[in-house]
C-alpha cells in the first residue's frame, strides 16, 4: 500500500543514547504497522526547546527553527513536517505561525537564514505525531492492528503541557483533553481518571529548580497511585524523562517508595501491535514497565 | 389553526418575554393591532425564570400579572404561542411573514383541569426550571402559564400514555392529531424581542460545569432559590441534596472574555449581588458570599444596592478572576484556585456551592438559515440586533444588548414606537 | 553597568512601558492587561513568584524598571502556556515572561546566579555549538556550573539517575567525545549570530 | 336606557358539578340572588356555552350576568361581553381546588360555593357598566420641555410618529449639553473610536419639521389641566406668555454637571484641575490641534480621576453612580492619543464600568496607549505640575502621578424641578402660617420646572436622588402624574445612547396617553378601563381627604373646598373612595355598594353552628392571584373564609370593615402588597394607607365590644401560594382561639 509522507523530525532527545532514545525505538514498530513513513530532514537542528530564551532571545530562537522547517521546504517537498516531542513541535510551529502573522520578523529570519544558505518560503505545517495518528489515520486504523489488547492494565494518561497547550489537538479542551485516555482504551487498557493529568512537571525547571519541580512529579505521580495505575503514559519526552527519572530524587528526599513506569503511548502501541519488549524500547525504562513487558511476552 | 387578520398596518412583534410583551402592548394601547408570537408554550420569557429582581427584591410575577392582564383586556394583540419565524420577505412598511406553528396537541378548549397530567406518568425535563426538576409529559409550563393551557410532550403523543391523557379530557381538548403548521402573514413592521440565553457554561472548561455536581449557573441558582422551584426555595446542592451555605459566586463567566464572550453582559453583578442576599435570606448569619469579581459594574442608581451589600458581614468580594476549580472528592466541595490581585494573595479555598454568573447572548444568532434572522438585520460582533437596513425591523431588549429588565423595557417601548412610525408612514403615503 | 542598558535608558528616559513595547518579545501586549489575574493563578510555580505576571505587568506601566527586570519571576515560567490559554484578552503571556527574562539577562539586571538564568546560557551554548544539544556534556556542565567542588556534589547526587539512564542506554558515556552534531556547524553559527545582530540593532543593543 | 335584567350562569365543568351541588346553587341564584335567569351548563367557557350567553343578552335582553365558573383570571378572553356588566363568583379555583377533598368537607365547601354565588349576584347588581367618557376636543399635541438630546429625539420621534409636538427649552439654541461635547461615545460596531455628536443635524432636523414647533428661551409659568387637555403658560425672554394646549408631556430636562468646587480635596477650583466638561471645552477649542491648557501650554500628559464626588457613602457628594463616566474619559483620553500618541493618558480607576459593547471601546484606548490603574485617588493638587496622589490597589501602594492636568469624572445632577416632600412641608408649614416657610415656598415655587397647578405640588414626585423615575422595574414609564413622562438623564443617571432611547420610549407614552385620554380611559396599569369615579357632592362634608391620598394629584378643589376631579389624570385605584368618610365616590362597576353588598350577601351561620366566618379584601395584583395560584396548585386553605378582590387595599372604606362585623364576621383579613421604601403598590401608598386606616379602626372595635385581632392586615407577594394558604389557617385558628364574634345574629 503506498505509505503516508512525513518530513520527521525526531529532537536531540530522541537520539541514539539520548534520554527519549526508547520513544524512537517503539515508533518503528508503530509507523510501520500504520504504514506511514518517516523521511527524517537532513541535517536537523535543534528547536531550542521551552529554556532556549534566556540566553537565544526571539530572532536566534525562530532561525533556528525557519532554519528545520528551510530544510523541510527544500529537502521534503509537499511534506508536513512531524515531530515526536512537543517541545520540537511547539517550537517549530510557534516559528510557522509567528512569521506567518509578522512579515518583518520572515525578512529578518530569511536574513541570518542566508547566512546558511538557505530561504524560507514558510510553506511548510508543522505537526506534532499524535495530531497525526488521530487526524490523518483516525481512531479505527489506529485500533486495527491491535493483536495484544493490554487487558487489565490501568494506566494514567498524562498529557502535560505542550502537547496540549496553547494548540493542543483539535477539538480537545486545555483542561480535560480526552484522546490520550482514548489511545488507551484503543489499545485495549483501562484509562484511569485522576486530578494531574494536564498538570505541569516542572519541565526545563527540573535543572535548575529541582524542589520546585519535583513537587510538581510528586503530586503526579502520588495522584496516579491514589487512583490505582499500573503506569503512567506520556506523549511528551521531558514529562517522561523528568516523572520517570527524579521519582528515585524523591524516594530518597521524602522516603516516598515510589516505582511508577512511565511510557509513551507509542510502548504501548508498539506492543499492543505485536512488538517485543526490546522493539517498543522498554528496555530502555529507569523504572522496568514489568506489565507491559509481560504483555509483550505473552 | 386560522391564521390572524393582518394588513401592513399590524406590527409583529417576536418573542413572547418582558420585551415583547412590552413591545406588543404599548402598541396595542396606542391603538395599533400586534400580532406577538412566542417559540414556546406560555408567555413571560426568561424573566418569569427569576425569583427576585435587583434592586428591589421585588417578584417579576408582579409585573407578569399586570402584563398578562393588559393582554387579556386588550383585543388589539393577538398572541400565538409555540410559533418561531422562519421567513421574512418584503420590505419595510410592507413584509411577508412565514410562521412555523408547532403542535402543542391541546386546543383551545383546555381548561387547565389538570386532569390530562393525572392520566399521565412519564415525564419529561423541566425546562421551566432549566432541567433542574421534571413534569408530566403533559403539563402545565408554570403557574402562571398564559395562556393558561397545558401541553402534551411530543414523546407521548402516538404512544398509549397519550391516548390515556387523550381520554382523560372530558372537553375533547386533547388533539393528538394535531400538526406541525405554516401561516403567512403581511405586516408593516417588525420587532425582534427574541431575547438572550446563559452562555453555555460546559465551554468554560477550567470551572468545571462538565464536571462538578456543583458547580452550577447563575440561571440555575434563580431556580433554587424561588420557592416554586425544584427544591421548594431551599439552597440545595446538587450533589448530595445538602443545604449549601458557604457560596462562591464567579463574575464573567464567559463574558469579557475574547475566548467565550467579548462583550460585558451587564447585569452579571447586580444579579449576584441580588443573589447573595438569597443566601442571606435562606441562611441568615449563617451564610457565606463570596463574589469573585473583575469590576464590579454596579452601574447607575444601583450603586447604592452594592454599597449595602458590601456592609453585610456575610458577603465578601476578591478581585480576581478564578483560575480553575478543581474538586475534594471525599465532600464533593469545589476548590477555587487563583490569586486576589489586589495586593498579590493566593488562595485556594473550598465553598459547597460555586454559582457561575454566566453570560448573556442572543437567543438568536447570526445564522442566517431557517429560525434564523433575515439577511436584511444588521447585528454587532456579539450578534446583537442594531437593527435593519430597510429600517423597517427592530431589535427591543436583550436581543439588542445585554440589559437589565428596566432597561429592556425601556428599549422594547422604543421599538414599539419605531414600528408605529413605520406604519404611519405607510398609512400617509398610501392615503396621498 | 552594560552599554546596552545604558543605551536603554538613555533612549526611553522613564517611559518603561514603550521600552518593553519596542525591545521585549511581544512586549507591546503588556498594555492589553485587565487585571484580572487569571494568569497568576494558573501558573503552576505561581507560590514561588515574586511577582504574578499580571502584577509585572501593571509594574512595568508604573515605570518600574529595575524591580521588574531585577525579578526572578519570569525566571519561574516552566513553559506550561496556561495562561496564554486562560488568558480573556488573549495576551501571550509565556512569550512576554520570556522576552522579559531575556531581555534583562541581555541587560544584565537579570538576578546574579539565577539557576535558570544560568542553565540557559549552558543551555544555548550547547546547541549553538553543533546545533544540537549534548545531553552529557550539558548535564555535565550543569553539575559543574558552580565550581569544581559543588560539582562533583552535585553529580553524586544525581549518580542514581544518571546510573538509571546509564543503564537504560538513554544517557551516553561515548557522546563526551564527539556525540551528535550538525554538518552545517559553521553555518548554523553564523545564522545565529546574525539573527543576534539584527536583534541587537533593532533593540538599540548593539 | 331599557330595564335591567340579570342572569346567572354555574359552570358544572372541571368537576365542579361532581363535588358541588349545581342544583342547589342554581337555586340560590334564583331565590336569594334574585337572577331572572338562570341556567348551568357543563362546559360554559366552550363556543357552545359561551353562545348561550351571547344568545340570552341578543334575544332576552340580558344586561346583568354572574358567571359562577372559574377565577375571573381565567378565560377572560372566552368571559368577555363588553356590553353588559359581568361578574364572575369563583367556584373552582376558589373553592373547589382549594377546599380539601373528602365527605367530612362536602358541607362547608358547599356552603362556600353558595356565599359566592351570591356574591356574585348581589355584586352584579350594583353594577352598572362603564360608558368610558369620550372628549371630542381631546388634545394630541406633545409637550417637550426640554431641547437637549433627549428633548429633541422625543420631539422627533412623536412629529415623525405624525403627532404635532411644541417643544420647550430654556436657553436660546437646541442641543443642549451635546453642543458642549466634541464628540460622542461610539453606539454601534465597532466601538473603537470617538463619533460625531450629531447635535447639529438634530437641531437642523428639529427646527425644520413642518411637525414641530419650538419655543425657545422659553420656560413653564404654568401647567393646568389634565391628560387631553393640559393648558401650558410659556414665559419668553421677550415678557410675553404663550398658550399651547397639549395632550401630554415631556419632561426632559437633563442635568447639570457636580460642581467640582466641592471638591476642594481632589483639586476642584485650582489651575489646571477641569472636569469632563471642562475637558470638552478644551479639545472644542484646540479644533484638532494638540490641546492647550488655559496657559496656553500643551498638555503633554493628563490624568483622569473617575468617581470624583461620586460612589460616596459619606453622604458628602453624589452616592450614586452616573454610569456614563468610565466611557466618557476613555473617549477624552482618545483625544489626546488621537492627536499625539506620545501624550501619556493615565485613568485611575476603582471599578471600570463599560458595559456592554463598551468593552471593545476600552479595548480601542488600551491598544492606542491609554494606561488603566485600579487606584482610589487620594488627594489632587493643581498648577503649573498637577500632582494626583492616589493608593494603587494593584500594587498596594500609596503613590502619586504627575501630570499638565488633571481631569475630575464628576456626575450628573437631575434638573427634576421641586422635591415634592420638601414641598408639602414647606407648605403645611406656610398655612400653619410659618413666614420662612412662606418665604422658601415662593424660593421653591421659582426653582420649579412645569409649574404643575395640581394640589401634590409644581413638578412630578422625585424617586430616589432627585431623579424622576419610575418606581417600578417592569415599568419604567410608570409616571405618578399621568400624561407626564420624564425621560434622559433627569429620570436615571445616563448616556446620550441610553437618553435617545429612553425619550423615544417616553414620546410613545405621551402618544399613548393622549390616545387614552381622547377615548376616556384610564392609563397603565388599568389602561382598559373605562371607569371613572363620581362623586354626590351634595353629600360632600369637603374635608378634603380625597384630594390629600390621590396619589396622582387626580383631585383639585374648587374654591369652596370641593373635589374638583380631573378623571383624565385618574388611574381607576379608588383611593379616593376608600378615603371618603361619607361614601360619596364610586365608579359604575366598583363602589362601596358592590363591595358592601357582597359582604352583606354572605350567610353567616349561628354561633352555636361554631362555623365562623373571615372577610378576606385582597388586592386584586399580588394577593388574590396568589389565593388563585394556591388553587392551581391544589394547596387547600379553610373553607371559613370569603375572599372579595379590590383594586387597591387603598380603595377599602371602613365602612366594609364595620359592616362586616357587625353583621356577624368574626374576622377579617386585608392582604395587600409590599409597604415601606421598596413598596410593591402601583397606586403608591394604598397597602400602607390600608394598615394606616386599620390601626385608627381600633376604637370602634371597641366600641364594638370586639378584640383589635378580629381585624388583621397581611403583606402578601403574588409568589406566596403556599403562604397565603397558611396565613388563612392560622388566622382561622386564631379566630377559634379568640371565640366567635358576638355580634352574630344583631346584623
Amino acid at each position: 500500500m503506498v505509505k503516508k509522507q512525513y518530513a520527521f523530525y525526531p529532537g536531540c532527545s530522541s537520539q541514539k543514547g539520548a534520554t527519549a532514545s526508547n520513544f524512537l525505538t517503539s515508533l518503528d514498530v508503530v509507523v510501520d504497522k500504520l504504514g506511514i513513513q518517516l523521511n527524517e530532514i537532513p541535517d536537523w537542528n535543534c528547536c531550542g526547546a521551552s529554556i532556549g530564551y534566556g540566553e537565544g532571545g526571539e530572532l536566534p530562537r525562530l532561525v533556528i527553527n525557519a532554519r528545520n522547517l528551510a530544510l523541510a521546504e527544500k529537502e521534503l517537498p509537499g511534506q508536513d513536517m512531524v515531530s515526536g516531542c512537543p517541545a520540537c513541535w511547539l517550537a517549530t510551529r510557534e516559528t510557522h505561525e509567528r512569521l506567518a502573522e509578522h512579515a518583518s520578523l520572515l525578512a529578518e529570519t530569511n536574513e541570518a537564514l542566508k547566512e546558511a544558505g538557505l530561504k524560507l518560503n514558510n510553506t511548510v505545517k508543522a505537526r506534532h505525531m499524535t495530531e497525526v495518528l488521530i487526524e490523518d489515520l483516525g481512531w479505527e486504523a489506529l485500533k486495527a492492528p491491535v493483536v495484544k489488547p493490554l487487558e487489565g492494565l490501568k494506566i494514567a494518561g498524562y498529557v502535560g503541557c505542550q502537547t496540549n497547550r496553547p494548540f493542543g489537538i483539535a477539538g480537545e479542551s486545555f483542561e480535560n483533553p480526552k484522546y490520550l485516555d482514548k489511545m488507551i482504551e484503543t489499545v485495549g487498557a483501562e484509562a484511569v481518571r485522576y486530578e494531574q493529568k494536564v498538570a505541569c512537571c516542572g519541565g526545563a525547571l527540573a535543572f535548575s529548580e529541582p524542589d520546585k519541580s519535583q513537587k510538581q512529579i510528586r503530586d503526579i505521580v502520588e495522584s496516579a497511585y491514589d487512583n490505582g495505575a499500573d503506569m503512567i503514559v506520556t506523549p511528551c519526552q521531558l514529562c517522561q524523562a523528568n516523572v520517570e527519572i527524579y521519582q528515585s530524587e524523591i524516594n530518597k528526599k521524602h522516603g516516598t517508595k515510589f516505582s511508577m513506569p512511565v511510557v509513551y503511548y507509542t510502548q504501548l502501541m508498539s506492543v499492543a501491535y505485536g512488538g517485543s519488549a526490546g522493539q517498543a524500547g522498554l528496555d530502555g525504562q529507569v523504572i522496568k514497565a514489568d506489565k507491559l513487558e509481560a504483555v509483550a511476552k505473552k | 389553526m386560522t391564521a390572524p387578520i393582518a394588513t401592513n398596518q399590524t406590527i409583529l412583534v417576536v418573542g413572547g418575554g418582558i420585551s415583547g410583551l412590552t413591545a406588543a402592548l404599548e402598541a396595542a394601547e396606542c391603538g395599533k393591532q400586534v400580532i406577538l408570537v412566542e417559540k414556546t408554550p406560555a408567555l413571560g420569557g426568561r424573566t418569569a425564570q427569576l425569583y427576585r429582581y435587583f434592586p428591589k427584591m421585588c417578584h417579576p410575577t408582579c409585573g407578569l400579572e399586570i402584563n398578562l392582564k393588559r393582554i387579556k383586556g386588550n383585543p388589539n394583540v393577538k398572541v400565538m404561542t409555540m410559533t418561531e419565524v422562519t421567513a421574512v420577505a418584503g420590505s419595510r412598511g410592507d413584509y411577508a411573514v412565514t410562521l412555523k406553528v408547532s403542535p402543542r396537541f391541546v386546543n383551545e378548549s383546555c381548561t387547565a383541569c389538570g386532569e390530562c397530567a393525572k392520566a399521565v406518568q412519564s415525564e419529561v425535563a423541566d425546562a421551566f426550571n432549566y432541567g433542574l426538576a421534571k413534569v408530566k409529559a403533559a403539563y402545565l409550563p408554570h403557574a402562571m402559564a398564559y395562556p393558561q393551557r397545558y401541553v402534551i410532550d411530543p414523546s407521548i403523543v402516538g404512544t398509549a400514555e397519550g391516548e390515556a391523557a387523550k381520554a382523560a379530557c372530558k372537553y375533547g381538548a386533547v388533539d393528538l392529531g394535531m400538526k406541525e403548521e405554516t401561516v403567512q402573514l403581511n405586516v408593516g413592521a417588525v420587532i425582534w424581542a427574541t431575547g438572550w440565553r446563559p452562555f453555555d457554561a460546559n465551554r468554560i472548561q477550567p470551572y468545571g460545569y462538565d464536571r462538578y455536581a456543583n458547580v452550577i449557573t447563575s440561571v440555575e441558582f434563580e431556580r433554587l432559590a424561588d420557592p416554586h422551584g425544584p427544591t421548594g426555595g431551599k439552597l440545595l446542592r446538587p450533589s448530595d441534596g445538602k443545604e449549601a451555605k458557604n457560596i462562591a459566586f464567579i463574575q464573567c463567566a464567559g463574558s469579557r472574555d475574547e475566548n467565550y464572550l467579548r462583550h460585558c453582559s451587564r447585569i452579571c453583578c447586580m444579579a449576584t449581588l441580588k443573589q447573595t442576599q438569597y443566601v442571606r435570606e435562606a441562611c441568615g448569619d449563617g451564610g457565606k458570599s463570596t463574589v469573585y469579581y473583575i469590576d464590579i459594574r454596579a452601574i447607575d442608581r444601583f450603586e447604592d444596592f452594592y454599597q449595602n451589600v458590601q456592609k453585610d458581614a456575610t458577603v465578601s468580594f476578591v478581585k480576581s478572576k478564578v483560575a480553575r476549580i478543581a474538586e475534594n472528592k471525599d465532600n464533593g466541595n469545589p476548590v477555587l484556585h487563583g490569586v486576589d490581585t489586589e495586593g498579590y494573595h493566593r488562595y485556594a479555598v473550598e465553598h459547597d456551592l460555586v454559582v457561575l454568573a454566566v453570560g448573556m447572548e442572543p437567543e438568536v444568532t447570526g445564522l442566517r438559515e431557517q429560525g434564523g434572522l433575515p439577511a436584511d438585520i444588521i447585528q454587532d460582533s456579539s450578534n446583537f440586533i442594531e437593527g435593519s437596513k430597510d429600517g423597517g425591523m427592530f431589535g427591543a431588549g436583550a436581543a439588542s444588548s445585554p440589559l437589565d429588565v428596566n432597561r429592556a423595557v425601556q428599549s422594547a417601548t422604543a421599538a414599539s414606537l419605531k414600528a408605529i412610525q413605520v406604519i404611519h408612514k405607510t398609512a400617509s403615503t398610501e392615503a396621498a | 553597568m552594560t552599554t546596552a542598558n545604558q543605551n536603554a535608558l538613555a533612549k526611553y528616559k522613564n517611559n518603561f512601558l514603550k521600552e518593553v513595547e519596542a525591545n521585549v518579545e511581544d512586549g507591546h501586549w503588556v498594555k492589553m492587561c485587565m487585571q484580572c489575574g487569571v494568569c497568576a493563578g494558573s501558573c503552576p510555580l505561581g507560590p514561588h513568584w515574586e511577582h504574578s505576571p499580571q502584577k509585572l505587568f501593571m509594574m512595568i506601566r508604573a515605570g518600574k524598571r529595575e524591580e521588574v527586570l531585577g525579578s526572578d519571576s519570569m525566571w519561574m515560567c516552566t513553559s506550561c502556556y496556561n495562561c496564554i490559554v486562560r488568558c480573556p484578552r488573549k495576551l501571550p503571556i509565556t512569550h512576554i515572561m520570556h522576552g522579559l527574562a531575556n531581555y534583562a539577562h541581555r541587560l544584565d539586571l537579570a538576578p546574579k546566579g539565577q539557576p535558570t538564568r544560568d542553565i540557559a546560557k549552558l543551555f544555548w551554548d550547547n546547541l549553538a555549538k553543533t546545533g544540537r544539544v549534548n545531553e552529557l556534556k550539558f548535564s555535565l556542565a550543569m553539575y559543574f556550573k558552580d565550581g569544581f567542588g559543588q560539582g562533583v556534589k552535585n553529580a553524586m547526587a544525581m549518580q542514581a539517575t544518571g546510573l538509571g539512564l546509564l543503564k537504560a542506554k538513554r544517557l551516553n558515556p561515548m557522546e563526551i567525545i564527539g556525540g551528535h552534531k550538525c554538518k552545517d556547524i559553521s553555518g548554523i553559527k553564523k545564522m545565529i549570530a546574525k539573527a543576534r545582530e539584527i536583534e541587537d540593532r533593532r533593540r538599540g543593543l548593539a | 336606557m331599557a330595564d335591567n335584567k340579570f342572569a346567572a350562569y354555574i359552570c358544572s365543568g372541571c368537576g365542579i358539578g361532581d363535588v358541588l351541588n349545581v342544583g342547589a346553587l342554581e337555586k340560590i341564584a334564583q331565590k336569594e340572588g334574585k337572577m331572572a335567569i338562570v341556567k348551568n351548563h357543563p362546559f360554559l367557557c366552550n363556543a357552545e356555552g359561551v353562545q348561550l350567553i351571547k344568545d340570552d343578552i341578543a334575544n332576552e335582553g340580558v344586561t346583568h350576568l354572574c358567571i359562577a365558573a372559574c377565577s375571573r383570571r381565567a378565560k377572560a378572553e372566552a368571559f368577555s361581553f363588553p356590553t353588559v356588566a359581568v361578574s364572575r363568583a369563583n367556584l373552582r379555583e376558589g373553592v373547589l381546588w382549594v377546599i380539601a377533598e373528602g365527605a367530612d368537607h362536602d358541607e362547608v365547601r358547599q356552603e362556600m360555593a353558595e356565599d359566592y354565588v351570591r356574591m356574585g349576584c348581589a355584586e352584579v347588581k350594583k353594577m352598572t357598566l362603564p360608558g368610558g367618557n369620550l372628549k371630542e376636543s381631546s388634545s394630541k399635541r406633545i409637550l417637550v420641555v426640554g431641547g437637549g438630546m433627549s428633548g429633541m429625539t422625543a420631539a422627533l420621534a412623536a412629529a415623525d410618529a405624525g403627532y404635532e409636538t411644541v417643544v420647550v427649552e430654556k436657553s436660546g439654541e437646541l442641543g443642549g449639553f451635546a453642543n458642549k461635547l466634541l464628540k460622542r461615545v461610539p453606539f454601534s460596531g465597532p466601538y473603537a473610536e470617538p463619533q460625531p455628536t450629531g447635535a447639529a443635524n438634530m437641531t437642523a432636523r428639529v427646527s425644520h419639521h413642518p411637525l414641530i414647533k419650538v419655543h425657545l428661551n422659553s420656560t413653564l409659568a404654568e401647567t393646568a389641566g389634565a391628560p387631553g387637555r393640559f393648558n401650558a403658560k410659556i414665559a419668553q425672554e421677550s415678557g410675553a406668555v404663550a398658550e399651547e394646549l397639549v395632550g401630554a408631556i415631556v419632561q426632559a430636562t437633563g442635568f447639570t454637571t457636580y460642581d467640582i468646587a466641592k471638591l476642594p480635596e481632589l483639586g476642584g477650583g485650582q489651575a489646571n484641575v477641569v472636569d469632563q466638561a471642562g475637558l470638552e471645552a478644551m479639545a472644542k477649542a484646540a479644533n484638532g490641534g494638540a490641546i492647550k491648557r488655559a496657559d496656553g501650554k500643551e498638555v503633554k500628559s493628563v490624568v483622569f480621576v473617575q468617581c470624583a464626588g461620586q460612589r460616596d457613602a459619606s453622604g458628602v457628594h453624589l452616592p450614586y453612580c452616573s454610569g456614563h463616566c468610565c466611557a466618557t474619559s476613555i473617549k477624552q483620553a482618545m483625544y489626546f492619543k488621537d492627536q499625539n500618541p506620545d501624550v501619556d493618558t493615565v485613568v485611575i480607576y476603582q471599578d471600570l464600568r463599560v458595559p456592554g459593547m463598551g468593552e471593545d471601546f476600552y479595548r480601542s484606548a488600551q491598544q492606542k496607549g491609554v494606561i488603566f490603574t485600579k487606584g482610589k485617588a487620594g488627594r489632587v493638587t493643581g498648577g503649573d505640575n498637577c500632582k494626583v496622589e492616589f493608593r494603587d490597589l494593584i500594587l498596594d501602594e500609596d503613590t502619586s502621578a504627575e501630570a499638565d492636568l488633571v481631569v475630575l469624572a464628576t456626575g450628573q445632577v437631575p434638573s427634576a424641578g421641586v422635591n415634592l416632600d420638601d414641598w408639602t412641608a414647606t407648605v403645611t408649614a406656610a398655612e400653619s402660617g410659618d413666614e420662612t416657610a412662606k418665604a422658601k415656598k415662593i424660593e421653591l415655587q421659582k426653582t420649579s420646572v412645569l409649574n404643575l397647578t395640581y394640589r401634590q405640588g409644581p413638578d412630578v414626585p422625585q424617586f430616589k436622588y432627585g431623579f424622576a423615575d419610575s418606581h417600578f422595574i417592569c415599568f419604567p414609564y410608570e409616571t405618578r402624574r399621568t400624561g407626564i413622562y420624564a425621560a434622559g438623564p433627569v429620570r436615571r443617571p445616563m448616556d446620550m445612547l441610553q437618553a435617545q432611547e429612553d425619550a423615544t420610549g417616553a414620546a410613545l407614552k405621551a402618544i399613548q396617553a393622549v390616545e387614552n385620554a381622547a377615548r376616556g380611559r384610564a392609563a397603565h396599569p388599568r389602561a382598559w378601563d373605562l371607569s371613572f369615579p363620581k362623586a354626590r357632592l351634595e353629600g360632600c362634608t369637603q374635608c378634603k381627604r380625597c384630594t390629600v391620598e390621590c396619589p396622582f394629584g387626580a383631585i383639585d378643589e374648587d374654591e369652596k373646598r370641593f373635589p374638583l376631579f380631573n378623571e383624565e389624570r385618574c388611574r381607576r385605584c379608588g383611593t379616593c373612595m376608600g378615603a371618603c368618610p361619607v361614601r360619596v365616590i364610586s365608579f359604575e362597576n366598583y363602589s362601596c355598594d358592590t363591595v358592601g353588598s357582597q359582604i352583606k350577601a354572605v350567610n353567616i351561620p349561628d354561633e352555636f353552628e361554631e362555623k365562623p366566618r373571615i372577610l378576606i379584601l385582597a388586592c386584586e395584583n399580588d394577593a388574590y392571584p396568589a389565593l388563585d395560584m394556591a388553587g392551581i396548585q391544589r394547596i387547600t386553605y379553610s373553607a371559613y373564609v370569603r375572599a372579595i378582590p379590590v383594586r387597591c387595599l387603598g380603595s377599602v372604606n371602613t365602612i366594609w370593615i364595620t359592616d362586616a362585623l357587625n353583621s356577624g364576621y368574626d374576622g377579617v383579613m386585608m392582604m395587600g402588597c409590599k409597604k415601606g421604601d421598596d413598596y410593591q403598590c402601583h397606586f403608591v401608598k394604598g397597602s400602607e394607607m390600608a394598615h394606616y386606616r386599620m390601626s385608627k379602626i381600633g376604637d370602634t372595635l371597641k366600641q364594638l365590644g370586639l378584640e383589635p385581632e378580629r381585624v388583621q392586615t397581611q403583606e402578601v407577594a403574588i409568589t406566596d401560594n403556599a403562604r397565603v394558604a397558611r396565613l388563612i389557617d392560622e388566622y382561622v385558628a386564631q379566630i377559634n382561639e379568640i371565640g366567635l364574634s358576638p355580634m352574630k345574629g344583631f346584623g
